[in-house]
């Protein structure tokens, strides 16, 4: 069978199967777009999803390989890699970022600093008990892996955008979407490697 | 006159056990209003327990006691049916009586 | 409490008959029925020494005796629950401390004869601190103290 | 801590027993938390809205200066008990599925004459303002204790309220490209210190869903169902639902249909 008549197939099974959920689908998403209003910095339009939102959600996290891989693709390519070529900032300052929950929620206001998050899914410190779980422990994270410039360029992309590891990570872009700045992201992954962060000496 | 408060008092082998809850903002006077303004000190200085007129509890509470307290206390001498009344005034003078059966 | 207190305070109030008349059926108010006025000053102490102080406490000592039940985590700083019971002979007195809140004294209880040395509360605590239970038995001190570590709270703030 | 949770946290305790010291640390404060919410479960603040939100239900007023002893919150005029444990579920004089909260904005209008947005727009209270449409939320949820939770798919609306309301748990949006199932979608995960519920499992569902609308004590304040799926999406980073839309009333009704069979249990104490 050649490539035309799999095509045809395909569009033609498609349509019976699919009759009903789109239009559910559809739907949900006329409801979401009425129903969500300006608050604060949040502002309605925040409901219109990217493709990757659209792929993730469709596809439950669970994207086909292609687009997965096109997708990836375009988020590392994406990725703004600090000018100076340093990655590393102030463990100390990345520290009280990954403490703050601040940011981006319409109780937020233009202008306040916004926060890492970090500890809401992460474990980080030893001395800290107050953390989540929804990401992977960080403890030693440096400890273990080391400090090369490979690896803080690494946690640098890691950081500024986890999609383009994992197209539908629960982790949010924080650089690529603007909430924190490279700055910010430089003082996190001296946080994660540098060897006298709270991270790896306890 | 503050809202009424909660009272539940139950006899076993001789010990009754009171739980009390009251309604009260208990403002520390350290909380800041929106515009930025301290809110002033509200809050319940003193209660009293007593059964068939003797106290059987005196309590006084400063800022650091959560809003709403909640307090339990154990006494011996009372009865089934019998009532306890508990009383507190606060640091603007509102007071609140209530009393509950024994069970 | 005072019966003056209260009834100074309740003539203040709006509602004062009504309450003058709860207090007078009750039997709260009659002459001569000595109370202890509001501990003002060990309220109001800044420091752990200073509240002691105001207390009249010039020793305690600890005591396992005492038992002092408060949460090794509290996930809510606003609602810290504490239990303080005992197996010393009469016990008179209950205060509950907070060493690092802005004021040290958080709740002071009066036990007469047949009432248990025992009391559940809800305290406030601004942050990671020790609560002391401080006990008056048969005219001594003791305290017994916990650390309660007080976590940060969810996501956004 | 209900026989659930502990169940489950033996089970991690027991699985992770052979790991790291770090995982026995945290099976350790997740012990202490449910010991510290376990002293907090006796004496529930709510008690005092509910007996408040009774008074605000036969109390006449609004511009008709009428009470909402006709109030029909599904089970016939007046009647109250049992209700919440049937909500959302369709309305045929409205023609729509509604939740406890959106059918309280239609009695306050249509019996007292309020607007239903003057109502919404100061729906959800703080420490110095307490809207009487919270306080009657907890009385009429109070009515439910004990009573198994039915919610109705019967009718076409109902169903699709419940299809809706699962596409919006999964929607993923806004700028950290959350959906509700990023932190509602696995098991035994927790933001700081607070527990997850997994709302694409039954047993998990159930016993959050259940002890809602409860009094937060971190906040000293009644909170309904709406403010719970309001401040999921402030922290979610999405803009502000509107008070008793569509969307959150099929969310809820999306929450509330998988936690049909459980006892009713609120209102809730949190911490």
């Amino acid at each position: 069978m050649n490539m035309k008549w799999i095509f045809a197939l395909t569009f033609v099974l498609a349509i019976p199967l699919q009759a009903a959920e789109p239009s559910l689908d559809a739907k949900a998403r006329a409801i979401i777009k009425r129903d969500f209003q300006d608050k604060g910095i949040a502002k309605a339009d925040r409901v219109i999803q990217d493709e990757l939102q659209v792929l993730c959600t469709r596809f439950r996290d669970n994207p086909p390989k292609k687009d997965l891989e096109r997708i990836e693709k375009e988020q590392t390519r994406a990725i703004k890699w600090p000018a100076d070529g340093q990655y590393m900032g102030d463990w100390k300052a990345g520290e009280k970022l990954a403490q703050s929950g601040a940011g981006m929620t319409w109780s937020d206001k233009a202008g306040d600093p916004a926060g890492g998050n970090c500890y809401n899914c992460h474990q980080l410190s030893a001395k800290e008990i107050a953390y989540g779980t929804i990401g992977p422990s960080l403890l030693h994270y440096g400890k273990l892996r080391g400090n090369s410039v490979e690896n803080q360029r690494y946690v640098y992309g890691r950081i500024y955008n986890a999609k383009a590891a994992h197209m539908c990570a629960n982790m949010p872009r924080f650089g690529h979407l603007g909430i924190l700045t490279e700055a910010q992201i430089k003082d996190l992954v001296a946080l994660l490697l540098d060897p006298e962060s709270l991270v790896n000496k306890d | 006159m503050g809202g009424p408060m909660k009272i539940r008092a139950s006899i076993k082998d001789g010990v009754t056990e009171v739980k009390v809850l009251m309604q009260h903002e208990m403002e520390t006077g350290l909380r800041k209003d929106d515009a930025g303004k301290l809110v002033p000190a509200w809050i319940i200085t003193e209660v009293k327990a007593l059964h068939k007129g003797r106290t059987i509890l005196e309590g006084q509470f400063g800022t650091a006691v959560s809003k709403n307290p909640y307090l339990v206390f154990h006494f011996k001498g009372a009865a089934k049916g019998e009532k306890v009344t508990v009383i507190w005034v606060d640091n603007r003078g509102d007071t609140r009586s209530d009393e509950a059966e024994i069970s | 409490m005072n019966t003056d207190l209260i009834r100074r305070k309740a003539l203040k109030t709006g509602s004062s008959l009504a309450l003058f008349g709860v207090l007078g059926a009750i039997g709260l108010i009659r002459p001569g029925l000595a109370h202890a006025e509001w501990k003002k000053a060990a309220f109001e102490a800044k420091t752990m020494e200073e509240a002691l102080a105001t207390l009249g406490v010039a020793a305690a000592e600890s005591s396992a005796a005492i038992h002092l039940s408060v949460p090794e985590i509290a996930e809510n700083g606003a609602v810290v629950p504490v239990t303080v019971t005992g197996s010393l002979a009469r016990m008179e007195q209950i205060s509950i401390l907070v060493d690092k809140n802005p004021n040290m004294l958080a709740a002071h209880f009066v036990f007469p004869e047949g009432t248990e040395g025992f009391v559940t509360t809800r305290v406030k605590m601004s942050q990671t601190a020790t609560v002391i239970a401080l006990v008056k038995a048969d005219g001594k001190f003791y305290r017994v103290s916990k650390e309660v570590k007080v976590t940060a709270g969810g996501c956004g703030g | 801590m209900n026989n659930l949770k502990m169940a489950a946290l033996a089970f991690a305790i027991l699985s992770l027993s052979v790991m790291a010291e770090e995982k026995s640390a945290e099976g350790k404060a997740a012990d202490e938390i449910a010991k510290y919410r376990e002293m907090i479960a006796d004496g529930n603040p709510a008690e005092f809205d509910e007996m408040r939100g009774a008074e605000i239900w036969k109390t006449s007023a609004g511009p008709k200066q009428a009470n909402l002893e006709l109030c029909n919150l599904g089970k016939g005029p007046g009647v109250v008990k049992g209700v919440y444990a049937e909500l959302p579920r369709y309305f045929p004089d409205t023609k729509r599925v509604q939740d406890l909260e959106s059918r309280l904005l239609t009695c306050m209008s249509s019996l007292q004459g309020f607007t239903e947005k003057e109502i919404a727009d100061k729906a959800i209270g703080n420490v110095n303002r307490k809207p009487a449409i919270e306080a009657l939320v907890a009385y009429v949820v109070g009515q439910s204790k004990g009573m198994p939770m039915a919610v109705s798919t019967r009718h076409p609306k109902e169903k699709e309220a419940y299809e809706i309301g699962r596409r919006i748990f999964f929607y993923r949006a806004g700028p950290y490209d959350f959906s509700c199932a990023t932190c509602h979608g696995q098991s035994n995960r927790r933001i700081r210190m607070q527990d997850l519920p997994n709302f694409t499992l039954k047993k998990e569902t159930q016993l959050a869903y259940t002890t809602w609308p409860a009094y937060r004590v971190s906040q000293g304040l009644f909170r309904s169902f709406q403010w719970r799926i309001n401040d999921c999406f402030r922290q979610q980073r999405f803009p502000e639902p509107q008070y008793a839309s569509e969307a959150t009333v099929d969310l809820t009704m999306f929450l509330a249909v998988n936690s049909n069979g459980a006892n009713y249990d609120g209102p809730g104490l949190k911490r």
